[in-house]
Protein backbone atom coordinates (compact mmCIF):
# COMPACT_ATOMS: atom_id res chain seq x y z
CA UNK A 1 0.00 0.00 0.00
CA UNK A 2 1.76 3.13 -1.24
CA UNK A 3 0.76 6.17 0.76
CA UNK A 4 3.47 9.45 0.38
CA UNK A 5 2.81 13.39 0.98
CA UNK A 6 5.66 14.48 -0.92
CA UNK A 7 7.08 17.60 -2.72
CA UNK A 8 8.45 15.83 -5.42
CA UNK A 9 7.04 15.04 -8.85
CA UNK A 10 4.71 11.37 -8.53
CA UNK A 11 3.22 9.51 -11.66
CA UNK A 12 0.78 7.49 -13.00
CA UNK A 13 3.06 4.38 -13.16
CA UNK A 14 4.80 4.27 -9.87
CA UNK A 15 1.04 3.98 -8.06
CA UNK A 16 0.20 1.78 -11.16
CA UNK A 17 3.16 -0.44 -10.04
CA UNK A 18 2.64 -0.15 -6.77
CA UNK A 19 -0.87 -1.92 -6.66
CA UNK A 20 0.09 -4.54 -9.34
CA UNK A 21 -1.16 -7.63 -8.62
CA UNK A 22 -1.24 -11.10 -10.30
CA UNK A 23 -5.16 -11.55 -8.97
CA UNK A 24 -5.83 -8.03 -10.28
CA UNK A 25 -7.26 -7.38 -13.91
CA UNK A 26 -8.03 -4.01 -13.61
CA UNK A 27 -6.24 -1.26 -12.35
CA UNK A 28 -7.54 2.34 -12.24
CA UNK A 29 -5.52 5.09 -11.74
CA UNK A 30 -6.85 8.94 -11.37
CA UNK A 31 -4.80 12.02 -11.54
CA UNK A 32 -5.60 15.50 -10.02
CA UNK A 33 -4.04 17.75 -12.10
CA UNK A 34 -3.67 21.46 -12.11
CA UNK A 35 -5.88 23.24 -14.78
CA UNK A 36 -5.55 26.89 -16.11
CA UNK A 37 -9.10 28.19 -15.06
CA UNK A 38 -11.33 27.87 -11.93
CA UNK A 39 -14.91 28.98 -11.55
CA UNK A 40 -14.24 31.05 -14.95
CA UNK A 41 -10.93 32.64 -13.67
CA UNK A 42 -7.18 32.11 -14.56
CA UNK A 43 -4.86 30.34 -12.78
CA UNK A 44 -1.34 31.09 -12.54
CA UNK A 45 -0.47 28.24 -10.02
CA UNK A 46 -1.36 26.70 -6.56
CA UNK A 47 0.54 26.06 -3.97
CA UNK A 48 -0.36 23.24 -1.22
CA UNK A 49 0.35 23.06 2.06
CA UNK A 50 -0.26 19.65 4.31
CA UNK A 51 -0.40 18.56 7.86
CA UNK A 52 1.62 15.61 6.17
CA UNK A 53 2.38 12.89 9.04
CA UNK A 54 -1.56 13.08 9.76
CA UNK A 55 -2.46 13.05 5.74
CA UNK A 56 -0.99 10.31 5.62
CA UNK A 57 -2.48 8.72 8.31
CA UNK A 58 -5.85 9.61 6.90
CA UNK A 59 -5.01 8.30 3.15
CA UNK A 60 -4.14 5.35 4.62
CA UNK A 61 -7.26 4.68 6.59
CA UNK A 62 -8.99 5.41 3.37
CA UNK A 63 -7.23 2.81 1.62
CA UNK A 64 -7.74 0.27 4.27
CA UNK A 65 -11.42 1.02 4.00
CA UNK A 66 -11.04 0.71 0.23
CA UNK A 67 -9.88 -2.08 -0.03
CA UNK A 68 -12.28 -3.88 2.62
CA UNK A 69 -15.25 -2.13 0.91
CA UNK A 70 -14.51 -2.77 -2.73
CA UNK A 71 -12.66 -5.81 -2.10
CA UNK A 72 -9.29 -3.99 -3.91
CA UNK A 73 -6.18 -6.28 -4.03
CA UNK A 74 -4.26 -2.99 -3.75
CA UNK A 75 -4.31 0.84 -3.17
CA UNK A 76 -1.90 3.47 -3.98
CA UNK A 77 -2.32 7.40 -2.88
CA UNK A 78 -0.05 10.16 -3.49
CA UNK A 79 0.15 13.69 -3.22
CA UNK A 80 2.10 16.73 -4.03
CA UNK A 81 3.02 19.64 -1.92
CA UNK A 82 4.64 23.39 -2.65
CA UNK A 83 4.22 25.05 -5.67
CA UNK A 84 2.48 23.48 -8.66
CA UNK A 85 2.44 24.66 -12.30
CA UNK A 86 -0.44 24.37 -14.81
CA UNK A 87 -0.19 20.94 -15.75
CA UNK A 88 1.36 19.44 -12.61
CA UNK A 89 -0.30 16.51 -11.17
CA UNK A 90 -1.43 17.09 -7.46
CA UNK A 91 -3.01 13.75 -6.42
CA UNK A 92 -2.55 10.03 -8.00
CA UNK A 93 -4.83 7.49 -6.35
CA UNK A 94 -4.45 3.88 -7.95
CA UNK A 95 -6.34 0.88 -7.27
CA UNK A 96 -6.40 -2.39 -8.79
CA UNK A 97 -9.15 -5.66 -8.37
CA UNK A 98 -10.50 -8.26 -10.55
CA UNK A 99 -12.74 -6.35 -13.05
CA UNK A 100 -13.13 -3.24 -14.26
CA UNK A 101 -16.42 -1.86 -12.74
CA UNK A 102 -15.11 -2.20 -9.16
CA UNK A 103 -12.00 -0.44 -9.92
CA UNK A 104 -14.01 2.68 -11.48
CA UNK A 105 -15.98 2.81 -8.20
CA UNK A 106 -13.55 2.37 -6.03
CA UNK A 107 -10.94 4.46 -7.62
CA UNK A 108 -13.60 7.63 -7.47
CA UNK A 109 -15.14 7.01 -3.77
CA UNK A 110 -11.14 7.06 -2.50
CA UNK A 111 -10.84 10.48 -4.40
CA UNK A 112 -13.78 11.57 -2.83
CA UNK A 113 -12.69 10.86 0.55
CA UNK A 114 -9.19 12.09 0.12
CA UNK A 115 -10.99 15.57 -1.11
CA UNK A 116 -13.34 15.65 1.93
CA UNK A 117 -10.96 14.50 4.86
CA UNK A 118 -6.81 14.29 4.04
CA UNK A 119 -5.71 17.58 5.66
CA UNK A 120 -4.25 19.01 2.56
CA UNK A 121 -5.06 22.75 1.41
CA UNK A 122 -4.65 24.45 -1.93
CA UNK A 123 -4.08 28.26 -2.42
CA UNK A 124 -4.99 29.45 -5.79
CA UNK A 125 -2.50 32.28 -7.18
CA UNK A 126 -3.84 34.29 -9.64
CA UNK A 127 -2.36 37.31 -11.59
CA UNK A 128 -3.44 39.79 -9.62
CA UNK A 129 -4.10 38.08 -6.34
CA UNK A 130 -4.16 34.48 -4.13
CA UNK A 131 -6.40 32.82 -1.88
CA UNK A 132 -6.85 29.93 0.44
CA UNK A 133 -9.50 27.52 -1.08
CA UNK A 134 -11.54 26.59 2.00
CA UNK A 135 -13.49 23.51 -0.21
CA UNK A 136 -17.20 23.08 -0.14
CA UNK A 137 -16.00 19.61 -0.17
CA UNK A 138 -14.66 19.06 3.12
CA UNK A 139 -16.11 17.83 6.06
CA UNK A 140 -15.35 21.17 7.53
CA UNK A 141 -18.09 22.39 5.90
CA UNK A 142 -20.35 19.05 5.90
CA UNK A 143 -21.50 16.99 9.02
CA UNK A 144 -18.32 14.75 10.23
CA UNK A 145 -19.16 10.96 10.40
CA UNK A 146 -19.02 9.97 13.99
CA UNK A 147 -16.07 7.86 13.32
CA UNK A 148 -14.31 10.68 13.10
CA UNK A 149 -14.58 12.00 16.08
CA UNK A 150 -14.05 11.61 19.55
CA UNK B 1 -5.07 27.04 37.26
CA UNK B 2 -2.34 24.92 38.04
CA UNK B 3 -0.06 24.46 34.66
CA UNK B 4 0.51 21.30 33.68
CA UNK B 5 3.40 21.11 30.77
CA UNK B 6 2.53 21.98 27.12
CA UNK B 7 0.39 21.66 24.23
CA UNK B 8 2.17 21.84 20.46
CA UNK B 9 -0.69 23.64 18.32
CA UNK B 10 0.00 23.31 14.59
CA UNK B 11 -1.31 25.67 12.31
CA UNK B 12 -1.63 25.35 8.37
CA UNK B 13 -2.62 27.52 4.98
CA UNK B 14 -4.82 30.17 5.80
CA UNK B 15 -4.38 30.15 9.60
CA UNK B 16 -0.71 29.89 9.14
CA UNK B 17 -0.09 33.22 7.21
CA UNK B 18 -2.59 35.35 8.79
CA UNK B 19 -0.98 34.17 12.36
CA UNK B 20 2.94 34.45 10.79
CA UNK B 21 3.50 31.04 12.70
CA UNK B 22 3.03 27.77 11.84
CA UNK B 23 3.99 26.00 15.58
CA UNK B 24 3.06 27.14 19.13
CA UNK B 25 3.98 26.00 22.60
CA UNK B 26 1.41 26.47 25.15
CA UNK B 27 1.15 26.07 29.04
CA UNK B 28 -1.49 23.56 29.70
CA UNK B 29 -3.56 23.93 32.08
CA UNK B 30 -5.79 21.74 34.08
CA UNK B 31 -8.91 20.73 32.49
CA UNK B 32 -8.08 22.01 29.34
CA UNK B 33 -10.12 20.97 26.31
CA UNK B 34 -9.73 21.15 21.96
CA UNK B 35 -12.10 24.04 22.27
CA UNK B 36 -10.18 25.85 25.30
CA UNK B 37 -6.75 25.64 23.88
CA UNK B 38 -8.22 26.96 20.70
CA UNK B 39 -9.57 29.79 22.33
CA UNK B 40 -5.95 30.59 24.06
CA UNK B 41 -4.75 30.60 20.52
CA UNK B 42 -7.60 32.78 18.90
CA UNK B 43 -7.04 35.25 22.07
CA UNK B 44 -2.88 35.48 20.75
CA UNK B 45 -3.85 35.95 17.63
CA UNK B 46 -7.31 37.64 17.15
CA UNK B 47 -6.59 37.79 13.08
CA UNK B 48 -7.79 34.07 13.55
CA UNK B 49 -11.04 34.37 15.22
CA UNK B 50 -12.89 34.52 11.56
CA UNK B 51 -11.80 31.36 10.61
CA UNK B 52 -13.31 29.86 14.00
CA UNK B 53 -16.68 28.55 12.99
CA UNK B 54 -14.94 26.76 10.10
CA UNK B 55 -11.93 24.71 11.95
CA UNK B 56 -12.10 21.36 12.61
CA UNK B 57 -9.13 20.14 14.80
CA UNK B 58 -7.12 17.17 15.41
CA UNK B 59 -5.35 15.96 18.39
CA UNK B 60 -2.13 14.16 18.07
CA UNK B 61 -2.71 13.32 14.21
CA UNK B 62 -6.76 12.19 15.03
CA UNK B 63 -10.22 14.48 14.48
CA UNK B 64 -11.55 15.24 18.01
CA UNK B 65 -14.00 17.58 19.05
CA UNK B 66 -14.15 20.41 21.07
CA UNK B 67 -14.80 19.13 24.30
CA UNK B 68 -12.19 16.65 23.96
CA UNK B 69 -9.67 16.66 27.25
CA UNK B 70 -6.16 17.56 26.41
CA UNK B 71 -3.06 16.09 27.82
CA UNK B 72 0.05 17.67 28.58
CA UNK B 73 2.86 16.62 25.62
CA UNK B 74 -0.35 16.68 22.92
CA UNK B 75 -0.31 17.98 19.69
CA UNK B 76 -3.22 19.75 18.28
CA UNK B 77 -4.09 21.07 15.14
CA UNK B 78 -6.64 23.52 13.27
CA UNK B 79 -7.14 22.43 10.45
CA UNK B 80 -9.22 24.39 8.33
CA UNK B 81 -11.79 23.03 5.69
CA UNK B 82 -9.57 20.76 3.62
CA UNK B 83 -9.05 21.51 -0.13
CA UNK B 84 -6.52 18.30 -1.18
CA UNK B 85 -6.81 16.32 -4.64
CA UNK C 1 -5.52 11.83 -29.69
CA UNK C 2 -3.21 8.95 -29.06
CA UNK C 3 -4.59 5.81 -30.65
CA UNK C 4 -2.39 2.77 -30.89
CA UNK C 5 -2.38 -1.38 -31.72
CA UNK C 6 0.76 -2.38 -30.75
CA UNK C 7 3.40 -5.67 -29.72
CA UNK C 8 5.16 -3.18 -27.41
CA UNK C 9 4.67 -2.48 -23.84
CA UNK C 10 2.26 -0.14 -23.13
CA UNK C 11 2.18 2.47 -20.19
CA UNK C 12 -0.09 4.53 -17.55
CA UNK C 13 2.37 7.46 -18.14
CA UNK C 14 2.34 7.99 -21.77
CA UNK C 15 -1.47 7.85 -22.48
CA UNK C 16 -1.89 10.32 -19.16
CA UNK C 17 0.83 12.50 -20.84
CA UNK C 18 -1.17 12.28 -24.22
CA UNK C 19 -4.31 13.29 -23.01
CA UNK C 20 -3.04 16.15 -20.56
CA UNK C 21 -4.29 19.69 -21.44
CA UNK C 22 -4.05 23.29 -19.99
CA UNK C 23 -8.04 22.93 -19.27
CA UNK C 24 -7.67 19.27 -17.76
CA UNK C 25 -8.27 18.91 -13.84
CA UNK C 26 -8.64 15.30 -14.16
CA UNK C 27 -7.34 12.17 -15.63
CA UNK C 28 -8.37 9.04 -15.56
CA UNK C 29 -6.23 6.34 -16.81
CA UNK C 30 -7.16 2.63 -16.88
CA UNK C 31 -4.91 -0.73 -17.20
CA UNK C 32 -6.50 -3.92 -18.40
CA UNK C 33 -4.06 -6.28 -16.83
CA UNK C 34 -3.42 -10.14 -17.54
CA UNK C 35 -4.74 -11.86 -14.63
CA UNK C 36 -3.46 -15.34 -12.95
CA UNK C 37 -7.12 -16.67 -13.19
CA UNK C 38 -10.07 -16.42 -14.96
CA UNK C 39 -13.13 -18.33 -14.19
CA UNK C 40 -11.85 -20.18 -11.57
CA UNK C 41 -8.98 -21.36 -13.95
CA UNK C 42 -5.23 -20.55 -13.84
CA UNK C 43 -3.73 -18.97 -16.62
CA UNK C 44 -0.77 -19.52 -17.94
CA UNK C 45 -0.05 -16.45 -20.09
CA UNK C 46 -2.78 -14.73 -23.01
CA UNK C 47 -2.13 -14.51 -26.34
CA UNK C 48 -3.50 -11.59 -28.19
CA UNK C 49 -4.81 -11.30 -32.04
CA UNK C 50 -6.38 -8.03 -34.02
CA UNK C 51 -7.45 -7.05 -37.20
CA UNK C 52 -4.86 -3.84 -36.29
CA UNK C 53 -5.91 -1.50 -39.22
CA UNK C 54 -10.02 -1.39 -38.32
CA UNK C 55 -8.77 -1.96 -34.49
CA UNK C 56 -7.37 1.50 -34.58
CA UNK C 57 -10.23 2.74 -36.59
CA UNK C 58 -12.71 1.77 -34.33
CA UNK C 59 -10.79 3.03 -31.44
CA UNK C 60 -11.04 6.91 -33.08
CA UNK C 61 -14.25 6.51 -33.00
CA UNK C 62 -14.95 5.27 -29.93
CA UNK C 63 -12.42 8.51 -28.63
CA UNK C 64 -13.98 10.91 -30.73
CA UNK C 65 -17.70 9.52 -29.30
CA UNK C 66 -16.11 9.70 -25.90
CA UNK C 67 -14.95 13.33 -26.35
CA UNK C 68 -18.11 14.34 -27.83
CA UNK C 69 -20.73 12.58 -25.23
CA UNK C 70 -18.17 13.56 -21.92
CA UNK C 71 -17.51 16.88 -22.84
CA UNK C 72 -13.96 15.51 -22.74
CA UNK C 73 -10.48 17.08 -23.49
CA UNK C 74 -8.94 14.46 -24.97
CA UNK C 75 -8.91 10.56 -24.75
CA UNK C 76 -6.12 7.59 -25.44
CA UNK C 77 -6.34 4.15 -26.42
CA UNK C 78 -3.83 1.86 -26.43
CA UNK C 79 -3.90 -1.72 -27.25
CA UNK C 80 -1.41 -4.37 -27.08
CA UNK C 81 -1.12 -7.69 -28.71
CA UNK C 82 1.34 -10.92 -29.46
CA UNK C 83 1.96 -12.55 -26.00
CA UNK C 84 1.59 -11.29 -22.30
CA UNK C 85 2.21 -12.29 -19.37
CA UNK C 86 0.94 -12.20 -15.96
CA UNK C 87 0.86 -8.94 -14.84
CA UNK C 88 1.44 -7.18 -18.09
CA UNK C 89 -0.95 -4.32 -19.66
CA UNK C 90 -3.24 -4.96 -22.63
CA UNK C 91 -5.20 -2.11 -22.77
CA UNK C 92 -4.41 1.50 -21.92
CA UNK C 93 -7.49 3.79 -21.54
CA UNK C 94 -6.97 8.01 -20.41
CA UNK C 95 -9.20 10.77 -20.48
CA UNK C 96 -8.85 14.39 -19.74
CA UNK C 97 -11.64 16.39 -18.77
CA UNK C 98 -12.82 19.41 -16.12
CA UNK C 99 -13.50 17.57 -12.98
CA UNK C 100 -13.14 14.02 -11.58
CA UNK C 101 -16.36 12.88 -11.92
CA UNK C 102 -17.22 12.83 -15.60
CA UNK C 103 -13.45 11.27 -16.12
CA UNK C 104 -13.90 8.27 -14.29
CA UNK C 105 -18.21 8.04 -16.20
CA UNK C 106 -16.54 8.43 -19.61
CA UNK C 107 -13.42 6.21 -18.82
CA UNK C 108 -15.53 2.95 -17.94
CA UNK C 109 -18.01 4.05 -21.29
CA UNK C 110 -14.90 4.22 -23.31
CA UNK C 111 -13.18 0.66 -21.65
CA UNK C 112 -16.51 -0.87 -22.41
CA UNK C 113 -17.09 0.34 -25.84
CA UNK C 114 -13.41 -1.35 -26.71
CA UNK C 115 -14.37 -4.77 -24.90
CA UNK C 116 -17.56 -4.07 -27.43
CA UNK C 117 -16.73 -3.72 -30.54
CA UNK C 118 -13.07 -3.38 -31.22
CA UNK C 119 -11.52 -5.93 -33.40
CA UNK C 120 -9.17 -7.83 -31.08
CA UNK C 121 -9.01 -11.48 -29.60
CA UNK C 122 -7.36 -13.09 -26.75
CA UNK C 123 -6.29 -16.88 -26.17
CA UNK C 124 -6.41 -17.61 -23.01
CA UNK C 125 -3.03 -20.86 -22.45
CA UNK C 126 -3.43 -22.70 -19.32
CA UNK C 127 -0.85 -25.36 -18.60
CA UNK C 128 -2.55 -28.01 -19.74
CA UNK C 129 -4.39 -26.63 -23.02
CA UNK C 130 -5.73 -23.36 -24.92
CA UNK C 131 -8.99 -21.45 -26.19
CA UNK C 132 -9.30 -18.74 -28.18
CA UNK C 133 -12.14 -16.54 -25.74
CA UNK C 134 -15.41 -15.30 -27.47
CA UNK C 135 -16.70 -13.04 -24.93
CA UNK C 136 -19.82 -12.20 -23.73
CA UNK C 137 -19.32 -8.50 -24.28
CA UNK C 138 -19.03 -8.86 -27.44
CA UNK C 139 -21.49 -7.75 -30.21
CA UNK C 140 -21.14 -10.73 -31.63
CA UNK C 141 -23.37 -11.76 -28.68
CA UNK C 142 -25.47 -9.09 -28.34
CA UNK C 143 -27.67 -6.92 -30.88
CA UNK C 144 -25.35 -5.27 -33.32
CA UNK C 145 -26.49 -1.28 -32.53
CA UNK C 146 -27.85 0.35 -36.12
CA UNK C 147 -24.92 2.80 -36.63
CA UNK C 148 -22.26 -0.65 -36.73
CA UNK C 149 -23.81 -1.93 -39.85
CA UNK C 150 -24.59 -1.23 -43.50
CA UNK D 1 -21.26 -16.22 -63.67
CA UNK D 2 -18.51 -13.71 -64.61
CA UNK D 3 -15.74 -13.12 -62.78
CA UNK D 4 -14.96 -10.13 -61.77
CA UNK D 5 -11.47 -9.52 -59.77
CA UNK D 6 -11.01 -10.19 -56.47
CA UNK D 7 -11.94 -9.91 -52.93
CA UNK D 8 -9.66 -10.49 -50.06
CA UNK D 9 -10.61 -12.28 -46.81
CA UNK D 10 -9.32 -12.31 -43.51
CA UNK D 11 -9.29 -14.48 -40.58
CA UNK D 12 -8.27 -13.65 -37.54
CA UNK D 13 -7.99 -15.52 -33.54
CA UNK D 14 -10.16 -19.33 -33.77
CA UNK D 15 -10.77 -18.93 -37.49
CA UNK D 16 -7.53 -18.17 -38.96
CA UNK D 17 -6.18 -21.00 -36.76
CA UNK D 18 -8.48 -23.74 -37.75
CA UNK D 19 -8.26 -22.80 -41.32
CA UNK D 20 -4.56 -22.29 -40.90
CA UNK D 21 -4.40 -18.96 -42.88
CA UNK D 22 -5.12 -15.75 -42.07
CA UNK D 23 -5.20 -14.41 -45.42
CA UNK D 24 -7.27 -15.27 -48.97
CA UNK D 25 -7.42 -13.89 -52.19
CA UNK D 26 -11.09 -15.45 -53.70
CA UNK D 27 -12.25 -14.41 -57.18
CA UNK D 28 -15.50 -11.89 -56.76
CA UNK D 29 -18.94 -13.26 -58.93
CA UNK D 30 -21.47 -10.80 -60.26
CA UNK D 31 -23.65 -10.04 -57.50
CA UNK D 32 -21.72 -11.38 -54.60
CA UNK D 33 -22.55 -9.94 -51.33
CA UNK D 34 -20.60 -10.42 -47.41
CA UNK D 35 -22.95 -13.87 -47.14
CA UNK D 36 -22.09 -15.06 -50.52
CA UNK D 37 -18.41 -14.85 -50.18
CA UNK D 38 -18.70 -15.88 -46.25
CA UNK D 39 -20.12 -18.98 -47.76
CA UNK D 40 -17.36 -19.67 -50.82
CA UNK D 41 -14.74 -19.59 -47.67
CA UNK D 42 -16.59 -21.90 -45.77
CA UNK D 43 -16.92 -24.16 -48.76
CA UNK D 44 -13.12 -24.46 -49.01
CA UNK D 45 -12.71 -24.69 -45.33
CA UNK D 46 -15.59 -26.55 -43.92
CA UNK D 47 -13.83 -26.72 -40.29
CA UNK D 48 -15.15 -22.89 -39.99
CA UNK D 49 -18.81 -23.81 -40.53
CA UNK D 50 -19.64 -24.02 -36.71
CA UNK D 51 -18.42 -20.56 -35.93
CA UNK D 52 -20.43 -19.07 -38.55
CA UNK D 53 -23.73 -18.23 -36.57
CA UNK D 54 -21.59 -16.26 -34.09
CA UNK D 55 -19.75 -13.50 -36.98
CA UNK D 56 -19.69 -10.22 -37.67
CA UNK D 57 -18.46 -9.01 -41.02
CA UNK D 58 -16.65 -5.78 -41.87
CA UNK D 59 -15.67 -4.60 -45.50
CA UNK D 60 -12.91 -2.34 -45.77
CA UNK D 61 -12.94 -1.97 -42.10
CA UNK D 62 -16.61 -1.19 -41.59
CA UNK D 63 -19.31 -3.79 -40.03
CA UNK D 64 -21.46 -4.81 -42.63
CA UNK D 65 -24.45 -6.73 -43.05
CA UNK D 66 -24.21 -10.21 -44.81
CA UNK D 67 -26.55 -8.28 -47.74
CA UNK D 68 -23.92 -5.91 -48.10
CA UNK D 69 -22.43 -6.25 -51.58
CA UNK D 70 -19.03 -6.74 -52.27
CA UNK D 71 -17.05 -4.61 -54.59
CA UNK D 72 -13.96 -6.11 -56.90
CA UNK D 73 -10.73 -5.15 -54.66
CA UNK D 74 -12.62 -5.19 -51.28
CA UNK D 75 -11.36 -6.33 -48.21
CA UNK D 76 -13.90 -8.92 -46.09
CA UNK D 77 -13.06 -9.71 -42.52
CA UNK D 78 -14.38 -12.10 -40.70
CA UNK D 79 -14.66 -11.27 -37.43
CA UNK D 80 -15.57 -13.76 -34.26
CA UNK D 81 -16.83 -12.11 -31.17
CA UNK D 82 -14.65 -10.24 -30.01
CA UNK D 83 -12.28 -10.53 -26.59
CA UNK D 84 -10.27 -7.28 -26.57
CA UNK D 85 -9.25 -5.42 -23.34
Amino acid sequence: MLIRVTEAPISADEAAQAVASPAAGAINVFLGVVRNTNLGRAVSHLVYDAYPSMAEKEMRAIAEEAKARFGLEDCAILHRTGRLEIGETSLVVAVSCGHRRESYEAGLWVVNEVKKRVPVWKKEVWEDGEEWIEGPESLGMQQAPASMQR
Amino acid sequence: MEVMGTVTVLLFASLAERAGTRRLELPLEDGATVGRVRDRVVAQFPQLAPAVPTLMYALDEEYAREDAPVRPGSTLALIPPVSGG
